[in-house]
């Protein structure tokens, strides 16, 4: 019957709690809350509101590129969360099975965690780069037009290499952690009945690790709706054709290159609710695997 | 040292209710121990005598003040936990002055002072430089111990102090725990799980259970007079045997009649009442043995477990569809399976209500229990 | 609003059409139900110097400060010249600012946003802080014609250029080109490219950013508006004009080179990489601005070959003129007018001949007065430098017609991303010539009739 | 930091001991088993290492590049490393005043973090050891902010950022990153995994609680906060969304967006890959060397954080 709750003044529990209160209401929920008042006016800069009423939610609804922008955006996410899992389990699996030197291994493939994603994106850009680009040539040898610049899968595959490139790393620092506190004893029964290295990962790692599993696709879906936002500014800018343009670089350029202020209201509130959305997702998934992984 | 008082204590937390309206009287200098199963609400109880909760109702007085809403810091209470509380990040004497610095009430001379006496009490002197982490187990506790001792409170509050030693350096601590006391007589409260602690630290031992104070008394007392059938059995090892009986009177002749036996019960207090009805039969395992020979007060029994513990054989022996356990003679020759006749100690049994589980009648009925909830100083 | 001595008679566009009578009114009534914090009062980022913010980096900053230093030290007025980012960086900050009311005394607006900036109702027209004797008629008219609005100077033409199509000399002799005739037509750059490429001189045959810049030049040379309403200068624009021979000649043209490998895309408004995709000769052409004679001359010398310039190549031989492109300097209205005393002078010496030779050569932007032209001319620049030659006599060879003033609207940078982004989808063939340009009409008129109801 | 040498040298020990039992154990059966361990072994250090070649490579490229003069590397014969690293990195860092945005970035990372790190401790605080009413209310409504990252409220931030004057300062990129939902819950479950007798022995001792959390809580929680300083260092430094729409001002400009300014002025047809890589890697080595040099600590925290 022990607790921690042994402070019981009031008045100084509020005083303490007072500075991250008042910094999550004003910079936090205050925005919020007048994000969504602003949708219903047409603002901007220095312009003056005016009230619209619904106008910015109906012209989301029937705008053919918003609907389009949607579309990459859950592609890219899906395609960003599939790819830097199934990459960063095989790498982590790699490491943990290595006897001598893990630490090393470990060090030299996590460090992109610390990669800021605009450098990131720059450095893709340069190598990556269908006319200068260092790899274009031996590529187009290939028989592959490197075009990224015009091509709109393209870029949409090269924007989602450098994404996961930089993702990787923090995935492996969860999955080696996880791996790692498999009981030695599962890993030697699977050995002795002759259980394949592949089947190990797959059929006694992957079910015990999953609540991990779960909480890194949660950390993923977040990083590819909005942490690939400066690879996408810097690399493609959206383009080409809105191949790259997801969610939040189309919020972007909706606030603060055509300053339509309260169109790109509307479009964070849409954004706030599918995060909400996809959050109680994955939450209540995470809650169901809570049980299996105990 | 100050006597405590709770009276009508009652804990709820979130409906759920720990202490239950318990009233209890602690005499200045007493060692008290607290025992009972875990969730009993002793923990509770300390802890509200400590003031790290406080009471849903009732009051609580330290010395003749009350402090039912006082800080913990100002009712001079020092506590020992069971982990020991160490900051780990701390050297064993920082650890021991942290507090006392803390609270600003001691001069750095008078802090000196209290350290080296303590210290050197609990010959702890030479471990003051270290951290717990280069401790032993036994010599954390010293530390912790001696934390508690150095602030010279009016109460020492325990809370299972010596749990998390092993068995050999619990007893050794708990001879020590008990000079300690002799030493320094301040009045101290210890709660345990552990009865055999219990018997062997308390002046009077308080058993609880559900929240609620069933005995207070020695340890003696609460061995051989127990007022309830729950501290009949948590008190003492193997627990005392119950055996269902139907009490039956013939003239001043009572009888506790079982399906395969018939056992005399001598006159004393509350036979009167329990004749013609149900009871429950208490039978501590040495006030059985294997009889010679059948006799009035014997009755036959089937061995089916025998445990040979060196200093004497328990027995699991059943009779009828009742089972129970005894101590027999070392090396007598029984195997399971034996029938044998047993003997009743007939001095020595007790008889507890079947529905609310209180003591009805003790045979050694010399001396009458004392008055529930308070402990007598004067022994 | 505090306006000042009263020399306050522009109005904008808007509020003519919307209230023609009471156009003042309904401008500051409209800046007024703003927000809360502008219509209040005008006040200066900085009260004791200059605050000027403008979006010249690398060299060209550099020798912006020269300039700012050698103001400083003649008038002792204090400049605090700020560096921010590029044009669209300065555009939001000033919008921004102009909202707030705390702002600077000069900014510099890409020729683009210039309607952006005038649609806000804040901005004082330079012409009204001038001297009255300073000699306004010494600018070049091509200059500043986009600048003059209902006659008045609204803002300060200071960087401006056009843009040029450069040739890499050596790689046309290597291609067995002739490098003293480049061509002219897009149908000549198409037969060039053609043959560096088969030669295998150059992986293709020119480059150029993906900016709408280049769209207008394709229009004004071809003496076509791109937008209705004399693009934008004669009232609302209501349309894109993509139902002409010249846009269909220009995608169909486009839209070839790039699928046959000849046009080399450096990406969306990617200046640095066509720059440099030329220099490292993978593109033997590259159309850009006027103003990176300089770096390019430079750059190709480091690669080690030789470069020249050419007019900007016409649809099919009839050449009109280029639309000027670079910035001007804006001043908010409602300073005090010691301010605008001190905010004119600085314009004054921005404008004045030395300043402005001092700038062309460090720069590469055309000088704007025509005193400056000459002085140059006399100095023999020119001829030492042929490629500048080039460069001004496009520019001064011009006609002046509503097809060579650029567009002027409010949402300006709306319709060039949609300009730039269907073009991507023109050129690379994802959609049909006549069909895409129905669609760039269609999503230009719904920006464009979104901003104007 | 002897300390983490040790921790390596330690690990090293270990994996090399359990390497050599287990060869040992294996060997008891047959000395093929031990061959065919060696082999597996060698074939999962060359996939490891190809691993770590493939991540460090883009790095690597940019390394190299920003040695060199132009930067235009088309091929690997390219990749040469050149003799301009010195002056490459003096004209980034000195001559185009990148070390400006660095510093920018650095004083608005330390910044974020020592704040974060008192509102954070002291809201921690007050979740686990006091007792009020609604607390749990309190507590959701500070995890709920979860669910508003930058990119859902910029849009309003920087109106309400603009409204209070504070656009284009230091301000605007350090106060609104300040309350962190993340970093109270990291710190609230290390707080939980202390045991509560700590804390009742510090009340019952009438230790205060800001004593308490000084004098014991700070110290016992040392590798925490330093995980979790590197995480909202790393965090903040590479924020770029932000910076980019509220700072315009050069001089307050920070590094990430600041690398793009390395480009040149791009509409005057400056190359400067070089610089632009030279840029990438000044940008890239603080977050890293945090990250190299308090690994330890920093998995540790993501341990908790997972949680």
């Amino acid at each position: 019957m022990s607790t921690r709750e042994v402070f019981t003044d009031h008045l100084q529990a509020g005083v303490l709690l007072l500075p991250t209160m008042v910094v999550s209401l004003v910079f936090l929920y205050y925005p919020t809350v007048r994000a969504v008042g602003l949708s219903f006016y047409r603002a901007s800069l220095a312009q003056g509101d005016v009230f619209v009423g619904l106008d910015n939610y109906r012209r989301l609804a029937t705008s053919s590129e918003y609907l389009q922008s949607v579309l990459i955006s859950v592609l890219f996410a899906t395609c960003v969360v599939v790819g830097v899992m199934a990459v960063a389990l095989c790498v982590s699996f790699l490491i943990h099975e290595i006897t001598v030197g893990k630490g090393v291994y470990l060090v030299a493939v996590i460090w992109p965690y610390a990669l800021p994603p605009a450098v990131a994106g720059l450095v893709f850009l340069f190598i990556a780069h269908p006319n200068i680009g260092i790899f274009t040539s031996y590529i187009e040898a290939l028989g592959v037009d490197v075009n990224w610049f015009s091509h709109g899968p393209q870029a949409f595959v090269v924007v989602l290499i450098a994404a996961v490139w930089k993702q990787v790393g923090y995935n492996v620092i969860f999955m080696t952690a996880a791996l790692g506190n498999v009981p030695e004893s599962l890993t030697e029964t699977a050995e002795l009945d002759g259980v394949s290295r592949t089947q190990r990962l797959l059929r006694v790692y992957v079910p015990i690790i999953s609540p991990t599993l779960v909480f890194l696709v949660i950390m993923n879906t977040i990083y590819g709706f909005f942490g690939t936002f400066p690879m996408v500014d810097l690399m493609t800018k959206g383009g080409p054709a809105g191949a790259t343009n997801i969610l939040i670089y189309d919020l972007y350029r909706t606030a603060f290159q055509f300053y339509e202020f309260g169109f790109a209201s509307a479009k964070s509130v849409v954004l706030f609710i599918a995060v909400g959305l996809l959050m109680y997702g994955q939450f209540r998934l995470s809650d169901r695997y809570a049980y299996y992984g105990g | 040292m100050t006597d405590v008082t709770l009276q009508d204590v009652r804990k709820e937390f979130d409906g759920v209710v720990a202490v239950k309206n318990i009233d209890l009287q602690i005499p200045d200098g007493a060692f008290v121990t607290v025992v009972g199963p875990s969730g009993c609400g002793k923990s509770t109880t300390l802890r509200l005598i400590a003031g790290l909760e406080q009471a849903t109702e009732g009051t609580i007085q330290m010395g003749n003040q009350e402090v039912t809403g006082v800080e913990p810091k100002d009712r001079d209470v020092s506590m020992v936990f069971q982990n020991y509380a160490l900051y780990p990040h701390m050297t064993a004497r920082r650890n021991i002055t942290f507090g006392m610095k803390s609270a600003g009430d001691f001069s750095d001379e008078e802090i000196d002072r209290q350290v080296e006496e303590a210290t050197a009490v609990l010959d702890i002197d030479d471990l003051l430089d270290r951290k717990p982490g280069e401790l032993s187990g036994g010599e954390r506790q010293r530390v912790a111990l001696g934390r508690a001792l150095v602030r010279d409170p009016e109460v020492f509050l325990m809370d299972e102090p010596l749990s998390n030693l092993d068995a050999k350096l619990r007893i050794k601590m708990r001879a020590e725990l008990a000079k300690l006391h002799s030493e320094f007589e301040t009045t101290t409260i210890y709660v345990t799980h552990d009865q055999t602690e219990a018997m062997t630290l308390g002046d009077r031992v308080v058993v609880m259970n559900d929240g609620r104070i069933q005995q207070v008394d020695s340890p003696q007392r609460l061995y051989d007079y127990p007022e309830t059938r729950f501290v009949a059995e948590f008190i003492g090892d193997p627990a005392m045997n119950m055996l269902s009986v139907d009490i039956s009177r013939d003239g001043t002749e009572y009888e506790a009649v079982g399906p395969t036996f018939r056992i005399p019960l001598p006159e004393a207090d509350g036979l009167e009442t329990a004749a013609g009805a149900q009871a429950l039969l208490g039978i501590r395992p040495e006030s059985l043995s294997v009889a010679d020979s059948a006799d009035r007060s014997s009755f036959p029994a089937e061995v089916t477990v025998t445990e040979p513990l060196g200093d004497s054989l328990l027995l699991e022996c059943r009779t009828g569809d009742q089972e129970f356990k005894l101590h027999a003679e070392p090396r007598t020759a029984v195997e399971p399976g034996d029938r044998v006749a047993l003997t009743v100690e007939t001095e020595r049994l007790h008889l507890f209500d079947p529905q609310t589980g209180e003591a009805i009648y003790h045979a050694a009925a010399a001396q009458s229990p004392e008055v529930t909830s308070t402990v007598d100083s004067t022994i | 609003m505090v306006h000042s001595g009263g020399g306050y008679d522009h109005v904008s566009r808007r509020s003519v059409l919307k209230a023609s009578g009471a156009a003042l009114t309904v401008g500051t009534v409209g800046l007024a139900g703003c927000s809360s914090s502008s219509g209040a009062s005008v006040r200066p980022v900085n009260e004791d110097s200059l605050t000027i913010w403008h979006a010249m980096g690398g060299t060209n900053g550099e020798t912006l400060q020269g300039l700012v230093d050698q103001f400083q030290s003649e008038t002792g007025i204090e400049v605090n010249l700020v560096f921010q980012d590029s044009y669209e960086g300065v555009l939001t900050n000033t919008l921004s600012a102009l909202d707030s009311g705390e702002v600077p005394d000069v900014f510099q607006i890409d020729s683009l946003f210039a309607q952006q900036v005038l649609d806000t109702d804040a901005v004082e027209p330079v012409e009204n802080l001038l001297s009255d004797d300073y000699p306004v008629d010494d600018f070049l008219s091509n200059v500043t014609s986009f600048f003059t609005i209902d006659d008045t100077l609204t803002s300060m033409p200071f960087n401006n250029s056009n843009a040029i199509l450069y040739y890499n000399r050596s790689a046309f002799e290597e291609a067995g080109l002739d490098p003293d005739s480049p061509p002219t037509t897009l149908e000549e750059v198409r037969s060039y490219s053609q043959t560096l490429v088969d030669e295998g001189v150059t992986e293709a045959g020119i480059t150029w950013p993906n900016h709408v810049w280049f769209i207008e030049h394709f229009y004004s040379v071809d003496g076509q508006t791109l937008l209705d309403a004399k693009n934008g200068h004669a009232g609302q624009p209501t349309t894109m004009q993509t139902d002409t021979e010249t846009a269909r000649s220009l995608y169909k043209w486009w839209h070839e080179m790039a699928d046959n490998g000849l046009f080399s895309n450096p990406g969306i408004e990617a200046w640095g990489e066509a720059t440099s995709t030329f220099l490292t000769g993978k593109a033997a052409m590259l159309m850009t601005s006027t103003a990176s004679v300089t770096g390019i001359r430079s750059g190709a010398e480091e690669n080690g070959f030789e470069v020249d310039n050419a007019f900007y190549p016409t649809i099919d031989g009839d050449r009109t003129g280029p639309v000027i492109g670079g910035a001007s300097w804006f001043v908010p209205s409602g300073l005090p007018q010691e301010r605008q005393d001190e905010i004119g002078s600085f314009l004054e010496f921005m404008g004045r001949p030395e300043s402005q030779i001092t700038w062309h050569k460090g720069t590469g932007y055309y000088p704007i007065r025509q005193s400056a032209v000459e002085q140059l001319e006399n100095d023999g620049w020119f001829t030492e430098n042929p490629m500048y030659r080039t460069a001004f006599d496009q520019l001064t060879q011009a006609e002046n017609t509503p097809a060579t003033k650029r567009m002027l609207i409010g949402p300006a940078r709306q319709v060039q991303t949609t300009i730039q982004d269907k073009s991507v989808e023109l050129f690379s063939g994802e959609v049909g010539v006549d069909e895409g340009l129905s669609e760039l009409k269609s999503a230009v008129e719904e920006e464009l009739n979104r901003y104007y109801s | 930091m002897p300390t983490t040498e040790d921790n390596m040298l330690g690990s090293l020990l270990t994996a090399l001991t359990a390497a050599a039992e287990r060869s040992r154990s294996a060997g008891r059966t047959t000395s093929e088993r031990i061959r065919r361990f060696e082999t597996e072994q060698l074939t999962l250090h060359v996939l490891a290492a190809t691993v770590v070649f493939l991540i460090v490579l883009p790095v690597l490229i940019a390394a190299l590049v920003s040695t060199k003069r132009a930067g235009i590397v088309t091929s690997i014969g390219d990749l040469v490393p050149g003799g301009h690293a010195l002056s490459n990195y003096r004209r980034a860092l000195i001559g185009l005043e990148f070390w400006r945005f660095m510093l920018n970035s650095f004083v608005m990372s330390v910044a974020v973090v020592v704040g974060k790190l008192i509102v954070s401790l002291l809201a921690a605080l007050v979740i686990v050891y006091y007792r009020f009413p609604y607390k749990n209310a309190v507590f959701l409504f500070i995890l709920f902010t979860l669910l508003l990252p930058v990119p859902v409220r910029f849009v309003p931030l920087y109106r309400l950022t603009t409204e209070l004057g504070m656009g284009n300062t230091f301000f605007a990129i350090t106060v609104p990153y300040l309350a962190s939902a993340t970093t109270v819950f990291i710190l609230r479950q290390h707080f939980l995994s202390i045991p509560a007798s700590l804390v009742e022995t510090a009340k019952v001792d009438g230790v205060g609680p800001l004593r308490f959390l000084w004098s014991v809580l700070i110290p016992m929680s040392r590798a925490v906060l330093v995980g979790v300083s590197v995480i909202m260092f790393v965090y903040t430094w590479n924020q770029y969304l932000w910076p980019l729409v509220i700072i315009n001002a050069e001089s307050l400009q920070v590094a990430q967006v600041g690398l793009n300014l390395l480009r040149g002025q791009a509409s005057t047809g400056e190359v400067a890959w070089s610089m632009v890589m030279t840029g990438s890697i000044l940008t890239l080595l603080p977050p890293l060397a945090l990250l190299v040099l308090f690994r330890r600590q920093l998995l540790e925290t993501f341990t908790i954080q997972q949680k």
